[in-house]
């Protein structure tokens, strides 16, 4: 299952909870708030989310995950609001028989989460600035849209 | 023919419009449509591979067609890492 | 650095080893004892490790991996001794910028320590019987040494 | 010529042998020489290549020549998974 948090992720209460006597394997993955991006010096992020669509969609992927790899329980929680630096904005735990699977489970369904969730980020910058992560992808130009730019990242202060 | 579609906007297209969302009336035919009808609101300049729509709280194309009544996300780039 | 063990391994302490807040991501794994081999039915298993070895050895692999990829901090402990099902026999932490690299990093060390290290495992079986396992791959033979076989794995009870 | 050579045998080896280590005089070569020699003791038909050696504390190849004096350890396959 899929779940969005705005509390801190208690990774060890997690892993209880995919505790099974027929498992060998347990891989996990966690995404922690770094100090860095860039090159600028990050202070906080701030996570939004659409939460309906992030539990529906990271359910999908793990139930794919299921269909695609004999595996006992696959998680995946996810933070959203405010995170400090170093706490831990997603994890990912799978349980199987035997390491292959798990290993390859756990990657699949970060590397889905990562780009099928409506879920973005702001960085907040050491001088105070900010900025949304990634979104010059999108196709939003400078002088476009009539709003402040900080030349960055072509994005609102 | 005018259909009533509420739209809500995400991230930095929220902070674009200035507003998370809003209802109006849209003789859009498609998603893609109704996000360039939109541009001047969520300040990107065309439907982008990055960006994403969802319609009615499902994931949908940009080509989904629209009805009255509809519930349109427009989701700006996810931060993908 | 590779570390070996007799008491149970504290993941929630080892992982708050490896916090930095140049990470932005852990990859761990951990082999845990399961119920089942080859379908028998395990109560418990005994490690036989010869530690010394162990530790060169597992620092080796933890020194090739910090050469081969880009992470900041990467340790293995193991456990010997006997152990219980569903206890924790192996854990592998590995922490990096990017995802990518704690991942296949963790991968590399697991994957070599279950090779490389001179590591035993005895499992008890449900009926009071015992083996050694994977030992059949050894090329020791029935019959050849004058010692008592059950017939399962070709070795003593 | 004949060396001293202290053999030290583990998990199933030493189920095998009964012992867990002995001093031997030894005219063996290598440590494949040495492990032949020894089979009746640990059990194993041949040097196989799920099987290793370490020689005073250094992971070793069964072409390994011996000297006097050395301790060689005697690994049988270990449990890979």
């Amino acid at each position: 299952m899929m779940h969005m948090t705005e509390r801190p992720i208690r990774t060890d209460e997690l892993v209880d909870s995919l505790r099974n006597p027929a498992a060998g394997a347990y891989a996990s993955f966690e995404g922690w708030i770094r100090n860095h991006n860039d090159g600028l010096d990050v202070k906080r992020l701030e996570y939004e989310v659409y939460a309906p669509l992030c539990v529906s969609e990271g359910t999908k992927i793990i139930e794919e995950a299921h269909a695609r790899w004999s595996i006992l329980h696959a998680e995946c929680v996810h933070r959203s609001g405010s995170l400090e630096i170093g706490e831990c904005a997603v994890w990912v735990g799978v349980t199987s028989v035997h390491r292959d699977e798990a290993f390859d489970a756990c990657r699949y369904i970060i590397d889905q989460v990562k780009v099928r969730l409506p879920i973005w980020k702001k960085e907040h910058y050491a001088d105070g600035d900010s900025g949304w992560v990634n979104c010059e992808r999108c196709g939003a130009h400078d002088g476009e849209h009539g709003h402040q730019h900080d030349g960055r990242k072509g994005h609102a202060r | 023919m005018k259909k009533k579609i509420t739209v809500r906007y995400f991230a930095l297209f929220r902070e674009h419009a200035g507003i998370s969302g809003e209802t109006l009336e849209s003789d859009a035919d498609d998603a893609a449509s109704l996000f360039e009808q939109l541009k001047h609101r969520h300040g990107s300049a065309e439907p982008s591979a990055h960006c994403k729509v969802a319609i009615n709280d499902e994931m949908a194309d940009w080509d989904s067609p629209l009805s009255d009544g509809d519930v349109v996300l427009l989701f700006p780039p996810v931060a993908g890492g």
